[in-house]
């Protein structure tokens, strides 16, 4: 039984249970057939939004332990097990607090700007493939689409920064401007190169491209063909994500907080989620373009969609785990210093990346 | 393209001025233009205090000039107005003042290091340096029942003697610290971002640095190796092996390095006094002591004098406190309080330097070129 | 951009890496040094300068303590028809002047350092808080 | 020859007399001549100015320059007797640049003015306060508030009425 995507994937599960032919038949008698879609649809984002609020807390809670153990510390510890709801605790405390929008700020602006965030990064999951079938929508220009609804989120950035009326934030703001155009170009074409070999800007395509093996043993795994370019895609998607050594748009010690600092309560808090959802995304591109996405030797006794997912997870926060671990040691660059790696350094980098693996892909030699 | 300057205040709450300073900041986009330095927002009137105390009174309050490095100020205060009466300090007495300010130069350092590179993003080091402290302000507690304003230097001695047990977990900080230095090294100092970030960034140069007045680690980053404990040698620094570190770039890593050589140095002069240390008294009886000695541990404190009257005159001591220069001058009439007291802050006069020194850079550079002043903003208003 | 192309290799990173990995997996003497402060507390030195304390036998009510404290925290009180001081802890900041001060060795600081409370007022630390007799307390 | 003795040497008439500050050289200097002085003082290798310490001796006003020379190792202190009504003396900020934070702090806590120095404020207390503290007849018992405007300037009153919470 293939499914093409989550919404098919339900239908099979209910039309297993033998409940969708009933419930389609209700439906189908009152001629309201697309509000069942729909139902389906809402149902599917409602899993994807609960994944991604329970993924959020999770990694808060995660990367407060990682900085923890590195600095000797214990991290939190009180709240349940391990400290384990304190991102609970902190989500309460947030919504607990008063909302405050500066006299001088842009109302609408404002309020809209932390909003725009979210949605943009959430749109990010919509081609990701976090497993076998388990994808919102395998849209034919995944990749594309990926990159375009990623640049979204600077100009809410910039709203949010315009809007706030404070000198910090419009500094964050054209920060983080001035660094999305510089490291946008170096990771598409990253990307580009592996398109030239799958064929296909299709997630699902990459990944299954991916699926074999070179003499039975190293997995054919874009990081083994492309080291550069996965670098590359590497440190663009941590500037993407705007962390350490690379978060220029809120850098603590210099502005304060950058763009959101004029930000309370609800607000900040949906500015928090999109940072971390951001981060979980991006891990995600990375490791469906680079490291085999879903793909892993099979196991027995559990349905393919999920070892898959796991597969998925495993990777996700590895590559999650080491851009934690690579904040917890190194320190802030400059802007100037980022916008000279990537246009110097990164771009030209891609390109020759690009040609090699046209060359190689022409030639015919894998 | 012409372009409109933009005043930004930054601080007097600001994550990276370390506590309430205020840059007026001109800029051209991120370029600094103009920089003004408006402080003053923590004055206490401690000279003022200084005249309405005792002599002896005022010492707790020079542990709350610089906070981090409490024991040097107490030792600065106390050896201006040993110079003013002419009291002679029994030697253990000198070397237990010269292990705890040593000490102190590590603690100091160790504080500046992590606060450094937290200013330039890295939030890891901060951890370990606060968790090497933690150990020597656990030894200053069991010294003298404070961890971090001391009241412990008394003219005529030191408060106590060392408790028991002390040493042993000097030795065992030592032998630590030597491992974790290693660490450090390996986290920070050929860290390719840390290199860039602080390479070639406020730039000073020897004639400069002198000229406006910078002392201590700061200036020696500059490629001058004046150090007051060899220039002008007190306490026992003469019988003890040191070098004054020094390094020639004159930019930011230049003062950082210089920092961590001198963790090592003091590293080194406590190793030699631990094995030195002569036995005795820790206390002077010479010529403002009131008690006889009776014998009895806890009668040791009625030996310090409670009111205390140098002869009418004035001095002017300063000893090489971990940041600088640190000065006292001390005018007295004969009365039993100071007719006034000026204190010669390291953060103040290194400060003078530092607008000439950013303009040009940017806003992370200031951050980057300020955190190696070391201002303690007690010290800086007073 | 000539300096990266001297260090593209990284190399400072990768030990800055390594270090902290040692420290994620607590290699040598690496290991978590902090406390879980209201469920574990460290053990103050025997010379910790918190909270005062006054030997009941022994203290004289002088008053020297008081003249020798900078900032006037010390009152002398009448308690029990004796005359004894009174520590506006509020002000305090723990210089130990007034045991140094101590004539008769009455005046004594405790370990006690959790001290924070609700309004100033019980900050004032009366005769019926801080004394203490010696048998009692050995 | 200490180096006070060799500054009467050299400058007979503008030094008035030679003592000692307990251990270092003390040389006590006319006020007309301190541009002079300071210019032969840098000249004779003193490259460190330590401090400037103003001191109110209610009938005079004393200001004294420590100096040190890292060449030859030698302290110099220099003293200036000022009039206590208006004391004023001339700025040795064009000669050692750490002098212009040191003499705007001795103007702002002892009151006393700097001819020639390009910008003469207040430090560390903020503009508009009344009195200088370290003057043996400040009046400690006026109390003032401070708070800050609208352009980070800052506002003094005596009565609490620029306060948001009135005393």
């Amino acid at each position: 039984m293939m499914t093409a995507n989550a919404y098919e994937l339900i239908i099979s599960i209910l039309k297993a249970l033998n409940i969708f032919e009933p419930i389609n038949n209700i439906f189908q008698k009152l001629g309201m057939e697309y509000v069942l879609k729909i139902i389906i649809v809402l149902v599917v984002i409602a899993i994807l939004l609960v994944f991604v609020l329970l993924t959020v807390m999770f990694l808060t809670w995660l990367e407060r332990k990682v900085f923890a153990v590195v600095q000797s510390r214990y991290g939190p510890m009180v709240t349940g097990p391990r400290g384990l709801l304190q991102p609970i605790a902190d989500g309460i405390k947030l919504l607990g607090k008063e909302d405050i929008i500066p006299a001088t700020a842009d109302r609408w602006i404002f309020t809209l700007a932390p909003f725009i965030v979210f949605v943009s990064v959430f749109l990010v999951f919509i081609p990701l493939p976090f497993g076998k079938s388990l994808i919102i929508s395998d849209l034919k220009v995944g990749l594309l689409y990926i990159i375009a609804i990623s640049a979204v989120a600077p100009i809410s950035i910039l709203l949010a920064g315009w809007a706030s009326n404070n000198k910090y934030s419009l500094l964050g703001a054209i920060r983080a401007v001035a660094q999305d155009i510089s490291y946008t170009i170096p990771l598409a074409l990253a990307a580009i190169a592996v398109v030239v070999f799958v064929g296909s800007l299709s997630m699902v395509d990459i990944v299954n491209y991916q699926g074999g093996y070179w003499f039975e043993i190293i997995p054919k795994w874009f990081i083994f063909l492309q080291p550069l370019g996965f670098i590359l895609f590497l440190i663009a998607g941590i500037a993407e994500m705007g962390r350490i050594p690379f978060d220029f748009q809120e850098s603590e010690q210099e502005l304060v907080a950058g763009f959101f600092t004029e930000y309370s309560g609800m607000k900040f808090a949906l500015f928090f989620l999109a940072e971390y959802a951001h981060l979980f995304a991006v891990s995600g591109i990375i490791v469906t373009v680079f490291l085999g996405g879903w793909n892993g030797p099979v196991l027995p006794f559990l349905p393919i969609q999920l070892t898959s997912l796991i597969y998925f997870l495993i990777k996700t926060y590895a590559v999650i785990f080491f851009t934690m671990w690579l904040r917890a040691t190194v320190p802030r660059m400059r802007i100037d210093q980022l916008l000279n790696l990537g246009w110097k350094i990164m771009i030209p980098m891609a390109l020759l990346n690009l040609l090699v693996a046209a060359f190689v892909m022409t030639a015919g030699v894998i | 393209m012409e372009t409109e300057t933009l005043l930004l205040n930054m601080g007097p709450v600001h994550p990276s001025t370390h506590g309430v300073l205020r840059f007026k900041l001109r800029m051209d986009g991120e370029i600094i233009r103009d920089c003004q330095i408006v402080m003053g927002y923590l004055h206490r009137g401690t000279e003022k205090l200084g005249e309405m105390n005792t002599y002896i009174q005022f010492i707790p309050y020079t542990d709350r000039l610089d906070y981090i490095s409490a024991m040097p100020n107490n030792y600065a205060y106390v050896k201006a107005v040993e110079e003013l009466a002419g009291i002679e300090v029994p030697q253990r007495a000198e070397y237990i003042r010269v292990l705890v300010m040593e000490l102190n130069r590590i603690v100091n350092h160790l504080v500046l290091m992590g606060s450094l590179l937290l200013d330039l993003g890295a939030s890891t080091m901060i951890m370990w340096g606060f968790r090497e402290r933690e150990t020597a302000l656990q030894l200053y507690e069991m010294l003298c029942g404070a961890r971090m304003t001391f009241n412990y230097i008394k003219p005529g001695g030191v408060r106590e003697d060392l408790p028991e047990g002390f040493i042993p977990k000097l030795n065992e900080f030592i032998k630590d610290m030597e491992k974790r230095i290693v660490d450090y090294d390996e986290l920070v100092n050929g860290n390719e971002i840390f290199l860039m970030r602080t390479k070639n960034i406020g730039v000073i140069s020897a004639e400069e640095a002198i000229n406006c007045g910078m002392t201590g680690p700061s200036m020696r980053g500059s490629g001058v190796d004046y150090d007051i404990r060899k220039l002008e040698p007190y306490s026992i620094y003469p019988d003890l092996d040191f070098k004054a570190c020094m390094r020639r770039e004159c930019d930011t890593y230049a003062r950082y390095m210089v920092r961590l050589d001198e963790i090592r140095e003091s590293l080194h002069i406590l190793k030699q006094i631990i094995d030195t240390i002569p036995a005795g008294k820790t206390v002077s009886s010479q010529r403002y002591g009131m008690a006889p000695n009776t014998g009895e541990p806890s009668a040791v404190r009625s030996y310090f004098p409670r009111i205390f009257t140098p002869p009418p005159g004035e001095v002017y001591s300063r000893i090489e406190a971990p940041k600088g220069e640190l000065g006292f001058y001390i005018a007295s009439d004969g009365t039993t309080k100071p007719y006034r007291v000026k204190i010669r802050s390291h953060a103040f006069c290194n400060l003078v330097a530092l607008p000439k020194m950013v303009v040009g850079l940017k806003i992370p550079d200031l951050v980057a070129a300020f955190g190696t002043f070391d201002i303690v903003l007690g010290d800086l208003d007073r | 951009m000539a300096w990266i192309s001297r260090n593209w290799a990284m190399i400072g990173i990768i030990k800055g890496l390594i270090v902290t990995m040692k420290h994620i997996f607590q290699i040598g003497n690496r290991k978590t040094v902090t406390v879980q402060y209201p469920y574990e507390r460290m053990k103050m030195a025997p010379r910790y300068r918190g909270r005062h304390a006054v030997d009941e036998d022994a203290c004289i009510g002088c008053g020297i303590c008081e003249v020798n404290c900078p900032i006037s925290t010390i009152q002398i009180v009448k308690y029990d028809s004796r005359w004894f001081p009174e520590f506006n802890l509020g002000m305090c900041m723990f210089c130990g002047l007034c045991v140094d001060a101590c004539p008769m060795n009455a005046l004594k600081m405790t370990g006690d350092y959790e001290l924070a409370d609700y309004t100033r007022e019980s900050l004032i630390y009366g005769p019926e808080r801080i004394l203490f007799k010696k048998e009692v307390s050995k | 020859m200490n180096p006070a003795e060799e500054l009467k040497y050299l400058l007979p008439n503008s030094v008035i007399s030679v003592g000692v500050q307990t251990n270092k050289p003390l040389a006590v200097i006319k006020k007309e001549d301190m541009l002079k002085v300071a210019a032969k003082v840098k000249e004779m290798g003193f490259d460190h100015l330590s401090v400037i310490t103003g001191v109110d001796y209610v009938d005079r006003v004393e200001v004294i320059y420590n100096f040190f020379s890292y060449k030859k190792k030698q302290n110099l202190a220099l003293k200036v007797v000022l009039d206590h009504g208006a004391p004023a003396v001339d700025s040795v900020r064009s000669i050692w640049k750490v002098a212009d934070w040191l003499e705007r702090e001795t103007y702002d806590l002892v009151g006393i003015k700097f001819n020639g120095h390009p910008d003469l404020r207040r430090i560390l207390l903020p503009e508009g306060w009344i009195g200088h503290p370290l003057r043996k007849d400040y009046d400690m018992s006026i109390e003032q508030f401070v708070t800050i405007g609208e352009d980070g300037e800052d506002i003094v009153s005596t009565d609490g009425s620029n306060l948001l919470r009135r005393k």
